[in-house]
């Protein structure tokens, strides 16, 4: 009885949506807002990528809210998880070669994930992708070592001071140049050189710090044992 | 081929959407729903970016000389399905320690097994 | 005394090679010289390599010089030459109508000590013709071979790792 | 240029050999040997398309995509193996 | 150069192909490792390293991605591997000798 | 181009649907995995580098990581 | 004309997020202060919300945000509506976090204090936006700290209703995202008031799809009827200065984004009938719950319930009178509510239970707390001269002035779920004052820290009760902010 309901559900749902999707071509949509982006963005804020110029210029406040949602479910996961009872049993010990691999690539990773948020500004990525793989990457220590933890003291504190830069920047907007938030008061620099487009590239490396730490206290939350 | 051209990306978008939801709606099992969650989210960033596809376009990066701004593809909805992407795993870590919790409490994970509370 | 300035020497040396290392990594990634992407990538490799020297040290790089570089070249060749051959071989294992395979697990023995060695035999046994690893313990390697030719221990160590342990051992003495 | 659009529709379809055993693949093991193949073939796809569509930029996905789906599968054999 | 670049991706692209079809016909968790880890691999590394060579620009960093899938792939076969060994997957009917139970009772790491 | 658009996306929808019938938890993550593996792609082809990125570090390997260490401290067959 | 200057608003959402970031810091250095942090943080967005009153009442305050021209960037949008319930917000979250000091003994203290600010801070964002996508997000910062506020305790109730409540809700904000793609890829905008400018009529359907998604995202969280079975289980489960919060707020916030959307964005005129039937049955159905429950925090919700069917009802009348009832139905219920949750979290802290007939002869053992009760009691059936009746009298006002058969069967159907409302909660109060207690334990009064947000609401309902007309001036340009869709227009595009 239930399937059936959801199913006609479903259906009312599929039906409005292909009504609706008539009115949006494929293919042949470029919106106001995206037009101007992408003929103004290198200019007003000086990044080549233009999609971090919108998510770090434009649409800052909007990356404000999303990085204060990872913060939240950092802190929720750990207030949910504290008084859960701590398993024990034996751990397999990983095999010496994905051991030794994983610490072999461990810095290459951590490079590879400075590389990709130092360069938002001019190649894709940036902060989030950045710090998802920092935390990909002590997700692979704390996979291949047993026992290994990060330092929860500098994992905290660079996750606060990294929110903390995102504002403290935006404020400093209010009382510079054009006296708004968030505004992009330090000069604009030649495009694509990698010292360009003012704050962008700041606030890029601040989010990976805090988006790295935030999504590593995820997951060693998320594995604690003993 | 042309109806293909034009709707390829909207058939997998919707079916991801309606597969996520039949499974929220359907299955009982805790765990599998989130994993519904996930392929829901999944299809909704699919179908904004979709939204903002330009024929023959190109990524709004001024990687090289040649690139005109007519031709990129809408970087709004890319910016939007960033953000909605990592909210997406804030919600879903969040949901899987609540099923941790749920667990260890009650040592099911089928919900409809569960009935603590009652309206 | 003389103890510690010899494990600073070392260190100093590790420093070095993980720092020259995160360097090159970090030209291949920007493939440019500009200065600013020189500058930012000394700084970015000087930082990890401050964090993470200490954890490189277990694996044990080898201290290089000529000799061993040259020998590192002779090793990729080969294992090219074999990676080749290992492909044709599963390419024909795969496509023949009746599936030539009679696959075994043995077991073979390997004389490196060190980590990081133990890590590229293990990996070159798995990229070559008709074999791979799926464990180790110590110098025991568990071995998968698609078609066994030899059961016993000394045998099959000739027929699958002699090859590569002649120049990994040259390379990590 | 279009010997690499037929250079891609090969390696799909032979993507689409792997997702059939993913889909049929008796144990969990071999779905994930599956799924191994399926990302090795995947960013040998990515670089072909990103030459397809000339943009240099595009090569940093592949790289991304190549270091993360090895992690993932690392979790799944440590799990199998019952290590975390 | 261009052609040269061609023939290397198509004999990369060949073998992936190859690599994959064998994942679906082998008999076993262990022989389609064997396939898994040769055949994509090696195509992987000729495909994109032929690329690297139609377009000369981008050399060093394709040799890196392949150097890169050159070392992870392995690995995570062999932990796939080594899994499903030590939860007791079975060797298909067709193999001759199995000394697992042997190595069990080796010491050390 | 369009085949590849096409075999990819029925390969997404497949890997979706056989989430939704999997017992097998593991099995249903892996499924989920290869849907998200499959929509980068499906970014890449949209030309959206940055959110492909995204969606391959977050949706493939964070997300999957995620799920196996939650299955692991509950339980991994649906009843 | 010269400028006048007053502080940038932005800053009512930028400090109390810069202070939650500081907390984890504080921890190692001085933890004792902690619980302090999100008493100054309301402070300071109460005096500057109040500061900015005299100038949001001649114009809009349009702040930009790292920008250039208005729909290009993101902007907020103060005008009196979104101040007024930004007021509302911070006074709450101020009290509450008062009362918190003492109440809050169990789990970890320091990340109940990050959540509780963020919820609130959430909740300013969403009043105070002026796009849609960003909306969005402050809903999701909003959404997720409720749902781990909710589980926070750990026992198997709140596990088991955060777990429904966040199913719900992120297949409620999935929704919405659907609807505000589907709304971009039409429009090509994402500010509410350019939007709104391209948009004459809600007629054609695929208009009314995105808005059918957006209503049902939106109208999850606002718990309207069909969608609300999370409520009941979430609001009783949390711990009782979060109820007071998710209660008072956080439904109240769900709901003013949906009218806001319906309003600016949409102007959908016609589907305000339909909503009207929507708020009354969700008020019966709230009311008639309620009636029969014997756990107190659950009454209280179902009671939630009903009230926000009554302003559903209030908002969905559509003229300038009926908006103004709605919104001081809104104040009076963020008091009201408010003030019973947080008497109900004493009085349960000291008997142990939240069964209605363990409260027996509280009324001489916690007498101010009982006293306090009572008053919300009373001012929630709507009792002059408390602030409820003058709420629940502007409200009729509002639909008699329709002069429609329709309007004076729905309100007969109100008066009647009043009645119901009122035999509940003097059962309450004759359990409280007339049942002799079995232990002759001492008096136990709740603690000051307590007593002291006890006596401010009780102090504000009262006074709101008899002089209405302080804040009317405001309420009502409010209403006619929200109503006057060309005007919000005007002063957002120039």
């Amino acid at each position: 009885m239930k399937k059936f309901f959801s199913l006609i559900l479903l259906i009312i749902i599929v039906v409005g949506m292909i009504y609706t999707i008539h009115q949006i071509p494929f293919g042949k949509n470029q919106s106001k807002i995206g037009k101007y982006f992408v003929a103004n963005g290198k200019d007003e804020t000086g990044a080549a990528n233009i999609v971090t110029s919108v998510v770090v210029g434009y649409r800052s406040f909007d990356t404000l809210g999303e990085v204060t949602v990872l913060f939240l479910a950092a802190i929720g996961l750990g207030a949910i998880l504290t008084t859960t009872k701590k398993q024990n049993h034996d751990i397999e010990k990983a095999s010496l070669i994905l051991n030794t691999g994983c610490r072999f690539l461990f810095p290459l990773v951590l490079l590879f994930s400075a590389y990709i948020f130092i360069h938002g500004h001019l190649s894709p990525g940036g902060g989030f992708q950045g710090g998802a793989v920092v935390a990909s990457g002590f997700l692979l220590i704390y996979l291949a070592c047993p026992g290994k933890r990060i330092n929860k003291v500098g994992n905290t504190i660079s996750e606060s001071v990294g929110g903390l830069i995102f504002i403290i920047l935006g404020a400093i907007g209010l009382f510079v140049g054009d006296r708004y938030f968030l505004a992009n008061f330090l000069p604009k620099g030649e495009l694509n050189t990698l010292f360009s487009a003012g704050i962008i590239p700041i606030i890029y490396i601040a989010l990976g710090f805090k988006v790295g730490s935030e999504l590593n206290s995820v997951i060693d939350k998320m594995m604690e044992e003993s | 081929m042309d109806f293909l051209y034009n709707y390829i990306y909207y058939i997998g978008a919707f079916g991801l959407i309606l597969i996520g939801l039949y499974i929220l709606l359907v299955k009982h099992n805790l765990i599998k729903m989130i994993i519904g969650l996930s392929i829901l989210e999944t299809g909704v960033n699919l179908f904004i970016i979709t939204l903002g596809y330009l024929d023959n376009g190109t990524a709004p990066i001024f990687s090289k000389e040649n690139l005109e701004s007519n031709m990129m593809v809408d970087p709004v909805p890319q910016a939007l399905v960033l953000t909605a992407i990592v909210i997406g795993l804030a919600v879903l870590a969040l949901a899987l320690s609540l099923a941790i919790r749920l667990y260890d409490s009650f040592k099911t994970l089928n919900l409809k097994k569960i009935k603590e509370q009652k309206w | 005394m003389a103890k510690s300035s010899v494990k600073n020497e070392s260190s100093v040396k590790n420093f070095l090679y993980l720092f020259i290392f995160m360097m090159l990594i970090w030209l291949a990634l920007t493939s440019s010289l500009h200065w600013q992407e020189l500058i930012v990538g000394c700084v970015v490799s000087i930082v990890i390599t401050f964090f993470l020297n200490s954890n490189y040290q277990p694996l044990g790089l080898p201290s290089l010089n000529l000799i061993k570089i040259f020998y590192i070249f002779i090793y990729l060749i080969v294992l090219f030459i074999e990676i080749v051959k290992a492909n044709f071989d599963v390419a024909y294992r795969v496509l023949h109508p009746k599936m030539p395979i009679k696959p075994g697990v043995v077991i073979i023995k390997t004389s490196l000590r060190q980590d990081i060695a133990k890590l590229i035999l293990a990996n070159s046994i798995t990229l070559t013709p008709g074999t791979f690893t799926l464990d180790i313990k110590k110098d025991k390697l568990l071995i998968h071979w698609i078609y066994v030719r030899s059961e016993n221990i000394e045998d099959s160590t000739k027929l699958i790792g002699a090859r590569f342990e002649k120049y990994l051992g040259k390379i990590f003495s | 240029m279009t010997i690499l659009i037929v250079f891609a529709i090969i390696i799909v379809l032979g993507m689409f050999f792997s997702f059939l055993r993913m889909l049929i693949g008796p144990t969990a093991s071999d779905r994930a040997v599956a799924v191994d193949t399926i990302t090795t073939t995947t960013v040998a796809l990515l670089v072909l398309l990103a030459f397809i569509f000339e943009r240099y930029v595009y090569l940093d996905v592949s790289l991304v995509y190549a270091l993360l789906a090895f992690v993932g599968l690392v979790a799944l054999a440590r799990y199998l193996e019952r290590g975390i | 150069m261009g052609i040269v670049g061609m023939i290397i991706t198509g004999i990369g692209v060949l073998f992936l192909l190859l690599g994959n079809f064998g994942i679906l016909r082998l008999p076993d968790v262990y022989n389609r490792i064997q396939a898994g880890t040769k055949c994509t691999t090696f195509g992987a590394f000729f495909t994109i390293v032929g690329i690297g060579i139609l377009e000369p620009n981008w050399f060093w960093k394709c040799l890196l991605i392949a150097a890169f899938v050159l070392i992870t792939n392995p690995i995570s076969s062999h932990a796939i591997a080594r899994a499903s060994k030590i939860i007791g997957v079975l060797l298909c009917d067709k193999s001759v000798i199995d000394k697992t139970e042997e190595f069990k009772n080796e010491k050390g790491v | 181009m369009i085949i590849v658009i096409t075999l990819l996306v029925l390969m997404m929808l497949a890997s979706a649907i056989t989430a939704c019938i999997m017992k097998d938890l593991i099995s249903a993550v892996i499924a989920a995995c290869v849907v998200s593996l499959i929509a980068a792609v499906l970014f890449f082809l949209l030309h959206a580098p940055d959110v492909a990125m995204a969606e391959a570090s977050i949706g493939a390997a964070l997300v999957t990581a995620v799920f196996i260490i939650a299955i692991k401290r509950t339980k991994r067959h649906e009843e | 004309m010269k400028e006048i200057t007053y502080i940038n608003p932005v800053l009512l959402i930028a400090v109390p997020l810069a202070l939650a970031f500081i907390i984890p810091i504080l921890k190692f250095v001085w933890e004792k202060s902690i619980k302090w942090i999100p008493v100054a943080g309301f402070l300071f967005d109460l005096i500057v919300s109040i500061t900015l009153i005299p100038i949001v009442l001649q114009k809009n305050i349009i702040v930009k945000i790292g920008g250039t021209t208005t729909p290009f960037s993101i902007n907020l949008v103060v005008g009196p509506a979104g101040l007024l319930l930004s007021i509302m917000i911070s006074l709450a979250g101020f009290l509450v976090a008062i009362y918190a000091l003492k109440y809050i003994q169990e789990g970890d203290k320091t990340k109940y204090h990050i959540l509780f600010m963020l919820l609130l801070t959430g909740a300013i964002g969403v009043v105070l936006t002026g796009d849609i996508f960003n909306l969005f997000v402050f809903f999701e910062v909003l959404c997720i700290s409720s749902y781990a506020l909710v589980g926070y305790l750990g026992n198997r109730a709140g596990i088991e209703s955060s777990i429904k409540y966040l199913i719900q809700g992120s297949i409620g904000s999935s929704l919405l995202l659907v609807g505000i793609g589907l709304i971009y890829g039409q429009y090509g905008t994402l500010n509410m008031a350019d939007l709104a400018a391209q948009i004459k009529t809600a007629d054609s359907i695929s208009l009314f799809v995105p808005m059918f998604f957006m209503i049902t995202g939106l109208g999850i969280e606002a718990a309207i009827f069909p969608l609300n079975s999370w409520l009941p289980d979430a609001h009783s489960s949390a711990p009782s200065s979060i109820s007071a919060v998710l209660s008072g707020i956080a439904i109240e916030v769900g709901l003013y984004a949906m009218m806001r959307i319906l309003f600016t964005i949409f102007a959908a005129e016609s589907f305000m009938g339909f909503l009207l039937f929507l708020g009354v049955i969700t008020l019966l159905i709230g009311e008639m719950s309620a009636f029969s429950q014997n756990n107190i925090k659950r009454m209280l919700a179902y009671s939630s319930i009903g009230q926000i069917g009554l302003i559903v009802f209030a908002f969905s009348i559509a003229t300038a009178s009926g908006l103004s009832g709605g919104f001081f139905q809104m104040i009076s219920h963020t008091l009201n509510k408010a003030l019973l949750f947080l008497a109900t979290g004493f009085m349960i802290y000291r008997t142990g239970s939240m069964e209605i007939s363990s409260f027996r002869g509280l009324g001489k053992k916690m007498p101010l707390t009982a006293l306090f009760f009572t008053i919300g009691t009373f001012s929630i059936i709507g009792l002059p001269p408390f602030v409820g009746f003058a709420s629940k009298f502007l409200i009729f006002k509002a639909a008699l002035a329709k002069q429609e058969l329709l309007f004076i069967i729905l309100i007969a159907v109100i008066i009647l779920t009043t009645v119901i409302e009122g035999a509940y909660f003097f059962r309450i109060i004759q359990t409280l004052y007339f049942k002799e207690s079995d232990d002759k334990s001492s008096k136990q009064e709740s603690a000051i820290t307590a007593l002291i947000p006890m006596f401010i609401f009780a102090l504000l309902i009262l006074i709101l009760g008899i002089y209405p007309n302080w804040i009317m001036k405001f309420i009502h340009s409010a209403a006619s902010e929200l109503l006057n869709k060309m005007s919000y227009l005007r002063s957002v595009l120039g």
